[in-house]
């Protein structure tokens, strides 16, 4: 895998021809609670995007717009668009399909959550409901996905146990390869490693580093060295707001806003 | 235990007041290990009363031989197998309607007037006594359908005597599924079909079956329902089978035909006037016994067994 | 994915989505199906015999020459029954409910709760010639004025019954009561007893109350048990220890025995279960709203 | 529709005969294996019912048919047979230990269960000052039984005109367990029941009137009249488009010649030979009808209404 | 209240009279597995001690050592002591009950867990344990606990009300009365800000603060600038073992070990 993609700190206002997708006016109810207001944020393609904020600020919600997830759940309401390009549709459009729409974006969510099928037919499993059927294809698409997501050489022996017989990382690293199988556009990450151990987290991170190769990334973390390591941009919300958004040195460094420097000394959160 | 003082700092009030909240317990932990004493004698002395009444008769003969009205020719072969049957149909009433209505509760149905009122209902009918499903059965079933006192209408009526469990079984173990084994399934792209077909249900599975054992258990004891439906007769035969050697080979002419089942003749031999059926009826409450207490062994088991395999 | 493959996953979502809804309407139905049937069957008798009668007469004599039919002489039979039984099943399960959820060990709880269910599955014939051969016999000993059927056995072994019931389904709510509650409890300084007491119990009330409503619903719709000890005769009496007959006795009764269909007589037997059914349902209702209510107020947990 | 698809001889009603009518269909489906024979016990009302409806071929009954069970069978156009094919009697019991009661008249009887009795007549002494100063604890049989409607006749002069405040039971065991364990109980029911637990009962010889010989229910008794009018004949009503069908034929025939064995082995009172010959004799002949039709069906010989005309 | 109190940073190596608890040579184990090993921890009076450390170094685990939380669950075995003075008693003594450990040594826990009762019967609650039962003492008592506790003036007029109409930094902080009300002579909190929203923290925080002029405090928290604003003592904890204990600011900016120094600089956690 190419570890040598040089990070381009990116202007935030640059033309949408390098953004992957954009969220406009984005607000969010759960019921009559507003959690999102009003939410602009770009993403831009193949980088990695981090959010930060306080709990509770809507990381999560707004992760979990840019999938439909929320559309699960009875109640829950979006207001203003997510575009995705280079199609230019607007994802969260009554007419857009959300099965869709989760076929060409990945999630990987905080605690591992593996099926509780093979390591094998977890990774397949995305494979399978695209209908891929043959065999030689699926066991390509499940190593190639295992060695993006640095697992192949620890599971290539197991991959007929149990997904519960990995480790937590492990684990971990089996969902990202999940949701790497079936080449998403977007990947979404909501704080993928706050449920693991320092050496699974370094192990989680180096692989963050090197996806962006092919995939755009979207994480949420509560850990702003992690964000510092892995993003090139980041976002700052507070209380369902976007308060700060920039290329992530630019941000660590040199807020602009007082929200976000006071967040950053660690004065809340 | 240490004497309060030794610790300090309380005040002889709040010593005293843990003193006697502790004497207090021991009352409590006495009093239970007394109850759970009595109700083991209790239970123990109905079992040795009706094991020593009916051991005698178990005998092979008894389990292949029809009613008689010599009490020491008769046997149970029309009733085991009629029970055995009838739970069949059962099941098939009671178990894809239970499942479906436990997925729809649990997946699909959104907060609303036409859920509330589902729950209210499957709340409503597992308090509802058993008799009045018999009396539903009556009017409906074996009235209004014409369905006789036959081996389907005691199968639906018991169908929809456990219903209730069933769901209540579904639901309870389609919630243990974690929401994050969902969620992940939808975030490949899997429909909800999809996602509770090929991820929920099989997780929930060993829920599921412990629930229709135990609906099952309760359904093969009850009598008063197929006392109302009519089914007090006098059956020398088997149904017939289900399987011809000729086509069209498979035959549901035995869902029309009558039955008898255990409950119906542990009750009619227990309330006939010749005492010399008395250890017949209780050879025959104690198959029945055998057999509730396999079907809740195997849910226990069941249950058991999903505990030690929890994997979230 | 093509829009065509869309339009027909999207049509097989809903029809599966229907399907379900339509077995969960099942349960609906149900009600409706013994509604109608209760109240279709039952109709003539109250053209025939005013309402007022039926729950005001002192005496049920349907099926004589010159029928009386006052529901209330078998809802006598019911309620004292029934009461002897709660007052057995409530305490006791309520009491072992609380030992196993909050004393005793894993391991003792998993081997004890299962022989409760077991026991709950016992059928209830059995129990009945249990009270009728056993209990009596010795309650006589204990008061030899005791008459051979009476309430007060049946009663009691039907309380025996329900104990399982109870205590099984209450340790579960009381289970389900998060460990952060003890510990608080707990960290102030309370036993396991006055944590279980003051603090699991009303956490658990919903659901304890589930199972103290679902004892009363069984000792109400209890059948066998009361047919066979309680002796059948319809009698206007809250004295448990007299002989008395019950709704479901009578109902079993004259579906054991001898009456046409369609004649007056056969009818009461709807009438009657109609009160049964108006009984429970009255009272499901009212503990699910009692639930519901606690749950809009966020104590259940 | 009971028993589709194979070949069912269906029998409802009485309760009384149902003993009689398990013991033929035991022996002759031992006879005859591959007939099926089922028995119903909806009383001779309910079993009358369905047997006009023409869902059963045969009726077993406790009564005569009654005039508007007639009329329903000749509105479906239905022909039947009437068949005597035993006697029974009904009992009037006491705890074994009651000896003060040595007998009773008719008109004893009937002061104790009259419907005015209710709540007054609650003592022994009430009806005979030489029966003791006790309470009288009264058992019969349950009030949808035959027994019942013919007890309430003869003695009340009004079939189911009764007192109320009596434990009354379908269930013969609890009766019988009741009046044994009861020192001042007074009970009745069917001669069967009695038989069956005649070592733990005291049957109370019954006059016809003051003055006249009491008389206590034997088979001798019972058949030769001097029990009247306790006693009665019972019968099975068979429908003439079953009777074409040979397993039915069959197995009236049979019922005809080992009645008698069996009516005996079960307590119920078999008639004497020469009138099953005359029973026979009717059916070869195609005599189809009731002998009831403008008679009394209370205190009737058996030889008389053998010669009486029948009519549908 | 009294909010002048001021910080002195103690030296670890004072003698015991300062001391309101200590645990010497302290293991735990959770079954088999080792939880704690060998840690001697000081605690000073009226102070506020912060433990800190990533994620399942055992924080938590030795905290409810304190209060003898374990005991409850079956297989949970202790190693060692903890003394508390001025008694001068084990608390983990087979022969000391943990009832009476309990009476004195408080604790708050991560999520609120206020009981299903009213807000003054929960504040009350501890003092009905001990045999308090007029009304006019438990009023008293019950006011001064939520004055301690800043939630007087919010709930004086709900008393009656159910706790758990309150918002959740309410419901914390009657949690936090409840456990003032009985006067514990340790207090101890595990993450107790860690389920609020900012604001709510911000007022613990203050609480927190506030308390030490009574209380002695042992405060678990993973936000690093929490234990930098509340505590005077600083202890820092790695898979079971304490790392490094020391005043606070000493502990900050000049760390003795390594470990504790990358932990502090996010590098792992
Ligand atoms: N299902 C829900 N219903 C109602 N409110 C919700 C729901 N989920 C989250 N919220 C609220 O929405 C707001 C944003 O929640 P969200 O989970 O997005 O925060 P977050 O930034 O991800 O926090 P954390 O770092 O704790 O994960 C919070 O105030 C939360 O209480
Ligand atoms: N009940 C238990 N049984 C077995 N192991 C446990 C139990 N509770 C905790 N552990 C383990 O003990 C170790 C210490 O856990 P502890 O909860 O004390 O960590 P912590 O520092 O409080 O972490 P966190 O910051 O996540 O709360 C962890 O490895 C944890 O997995
Ligand atoms: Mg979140
Ligand atoms: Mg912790
Ligand atoms: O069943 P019966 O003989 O009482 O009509």
């Amino acid at each position: 895998m190419n570890n040598s993609v040089q990070r381009q700190p990116a202007n935030s206002h640059e033309p949408s021809h390098v953004l992957k997708a954009e969220t406009r006016n984005l607000s969010f109810f759960y019921g009559d609670k507003a959690a999102l207001r009003e939410v602009n944020l770009p993403v831009h393609a193949r980088r990695a995007t981090a959010l930060i904020g306080p709990s509770g600020c809507g990381k999560s919600t707004l992760l979990r717009c840019f999938n439909r997830m929320h559309d699960l759940y009875p109640g829950h309401r979006y207001q203003g668009e997510i575009r995705l390009y280079p199609d230019d549709i607007n994802l969260l459009a009554p007419e857009t399909d959300p099965i869709l729409v989760r076929s060409r974006i990945g999630m990987v969510f905080q605690k591992p959550n593996p099926f509780p099928k093979s390591v094998f037919e977890n990774v397949a499993y995305g494979l399978r409901l695209r209908g891929i059927r043959q065999t030689a294809e699926l066991e390509a698409r499940v190593e190639r996905a295992l060695r993006d997501a640095a697992l192949w050489d620890e599971v290539k022996d197991r991959l007929k146990d149990s997904a519960y017989a990995l480790s937590g990382g492990q684990q971990q690293r089996l969902c990202i390869a999940r949701a790497l199988a079936v080449e998403p556009e977007l990947l979404l990450f909501d704080e993928p490693t706050s449920a693991l151990d320092p050496l699974a987290t370094a192990s989680i991170e180096e692989l963050l580093r090197n996806l962006k190769v092919h995939v755009t990334t979207l994480i949420v973390t509560h850990n702003l060295q992690q964000a510092a390591r892995v993003a090139e941009f980041t976002a700052f919300m507070y209380l369902g707001e976007l308060v700060e958004f920039g290329p992530t040195e630019v941000l660590f460094n040199a807020p602009s806003q007082k929200q976000t420097e006071d967040y950053l000394a660690g004065r809340f959160g | 235990m240490t004497n309060p003082a030794t610790i300090g700092r309380l005040g002889d009030r709040a010593a005293a007041r843990i003193r006697w909240a502790r004497q207090l317990e021991r009352g409590f932990v006495l009093g239970a290990w007394a109850l759970l004493g009595l109700l083991a004698v209790v239970f123990l002395s109905l079992f040795a009363g009706v094991l020593q009444t009916g051991w005698e008769r178990l005998q092979p003969d008894f389990f292949l031989t029809f009613a008689s009205r010599r009490a020491a020719q008769a046997g149970i072969l029309a009733a085991w197998v009629g029970t055995l049957v009838v739970m069949a149909v059962t099941a098939a009433v009671a178990l894809p309607l239970g499942v479906a209505a436990g997925v729809y509760l649990e997946e699909y149905a959104r907060p609303g007037r036409l859920t509330t009122l589902i729950e209210v209902n499957i709340v409503n009918l597992a308090g509802v006594p058993s008799i009045v499903y018999g009396l539903l059965a009556l009017g409906l079933f074996v009235r209004l359908l014409g369905l006789g006192a036959s081996i389907l209408t005691a199968g639906l009526t018991l169908g929809l005597l456990i219903l209730p469990i069933v769901v209540v079984a579904t639901r309870e173990a389609i919630r243990t599924v974690p929401q994050s084994i969902r969620e992940a399934s939808y975030a490949v792209g899997a429909t909800r079909w999809q996602t509770v077909w090929q991820h929920v249900l099989p997780a929930a599975l060993p829920g599921i079956l412990t629930g229709i054992i135990i609906g099952l258990a309760r359904a093969i004891g009850e009598t008063a329902p197929l006392v109302t439906i009519g089914a007090v007769t006098f059956i020398a035969f088997l149904p017939p089978a289900p399987f011809s050697p000729e086509a069209p080979f498979l035959s549901f002419d035995w869902l029309w035909a009558p039955f008898t089942a255990l409950p119906i003749v542990t009750f009619d031999w227990t309330s006939r006037p010749n005492p010399a059926f008395r250890p017949n009826a209780a050879a025959a409450a104690l198959v029945l016994t055998f057999l509730t207490a396999v079907m809740n062994a195997t849910a226990v088991w069941l249950r058991y067994r999903l505990r030690r395999q929890q994997l979230w | 994915m093509p829009k065509r493959q869309r339009s027909w996953r999207n049509w097989w979502e809903t029809g599966i989505e229907w399907l379900l809804a339509g077995a969960a309407l099942v349960a609906v139905l149900t009600t409706l199906g013994i509604a109608a049937v209760l109240i279709g069957e039952s109709l003539p008798f109250f053209r025939v015999v005013s309402w007022r009668s039926f729950l005001t007469d002192t005496q049920w004599t349907p099926l004589f020459a010159e029928p009386r039919f006052g529901i209330g002489v078998l809802l006598s039979g019911t309620i004292t029954s029934s009461a002897v039984a709660l007052a057995v099943a409530i305490p006791c399960g309520t009491w072992l409910a609380l030992y196993l959820s909050e004393f005793a060990t894993g391991r003792f709880r998993e081997s004890v709760k299962p022989i409760l269910e077991l026991l709950a599955g016992v059928p209830t014939v059995v129990f009945g010639y249990f009270a009728l051969y056993t209990v009596t016999p010795l309650l006589q000993k204990l008061w030899p004025a005791l008459p051979g059927f009476n309430l007060l056995s049946a009663g009691l072994v039907m309380g025996v019954m329900i104990v399982p019931y109870v205590a099984s389904l209450s340790e579960d709510a009381l289970r389900a009561v998060p460990m952060s509650l003890r510990e608080g409890a707990y960290a102030l300084g309370a036993t396991r007893l006055q944590a279980a007491w003051q603090v699991v119990l009303p956490a658990a009330f919903s659901g304890v109350a589930a199972s103290y409503v679902l004892g009363v619903s069984r000792a109400i719709g209890e059948t066998m048990i009361v047919a066979i000890a309680a002796g059948q005769q319809p009698r206007l009496t809250f004295n448990p220890l007299e002989p008395a007959a019950t709704v479901t006795t009578y109902i079993v009764q004259v579906s054991k025995g001898d009456v046409p269909y369609g004649s007056l007589g056969y009818r009461t037997i709807f009438a009657a279960a109609l009160v049964l059914f108006i009984l429970t349902l009255v009272f499901n209702l009212a503990a699910d709203w009692v639930r519901r209510r606690q749950r809009v107020q966020g104590c259940v947990l | 529709p009971a028993g589709r698809g194979f070949p069912v001889i269906r029998v409802d009603g009485s309760s009384t005969v149902y003993p009689l009518a398990e013991a033929v269909a035991e022996e002759f489906q031992r006879n005859y294996p591959g007939v099926r024979v089922t028995i119903g016990v909806s009383g001779t009302g309910g079993g009358m019912k369905k047997f006009c409806r023409g869902e059963t071929d045969l009726a077993t009954a406790s009564r005569p048919i009654a005039a508007s069970e007639r009329e329903a069978c000749r509105q479906a156009g239905l022909a039947y047979y009437e068949l005597p094919i035993a006697m029974d009697a009904i009992v009037v019991v006491t705890h074994p230990g009651n000896v003060q009661v040595s007998a009773m008249t008719l008109d004893e009887l009937r002061r104790i269960w009259a419907p005015e009795a209710q709540g007054r007549i609650r003592r022994w002494s009430q009806v005979n000052p030489a029966w003791g100063d006790r309470p009288l604890n009264l058992y019969g049989a349950g009030t949808d039984s035959g027994t019942f409607d013919y007890f309430t006749e003869v003695v009340n002069g009004k079939a189911r005109a009764s007192r109320g405040d009596y434990m009354a039971s379908e269930d013969d065991n609890v009766l019988v367990q009741g009046i044994a364990g009861d020192p001042n109980a007074l009970g009745y029911f069917g001669f069967d029941i009695y038989y069956e637990n005649r070592d733990r009962l005291r049957p109370v010889p019954i006059a016809r009137a003051a003055g006249q010989p009491p008389v206590t229910p034997t088979v001798e008794t019972i058949l030769s009249g001097a029990y009247a009018p306790l006693a009665r004949p019972l019968f099975i009503y068979v429908n003439a488009r079953s009777l074409e069908r040979p397993e039915v034929a069959d197995f009236v025939h049979f019922w005809l010649e080992h009645g008698a064995a069996l009516a005996d082995e079960v307590h119920c009172v078999p008639l004497p030979p020469e009138a099953y010959a005359a029973v026979r004799q009717h059916l070869a002949n195609g005599r189809v009808g009731s002998v009831f039709t403008h008679r009394p069906a209370v205190a009737v010989s058996i030889q008389d209404l053998l010669t009486w005309p029948a009519a549908l």
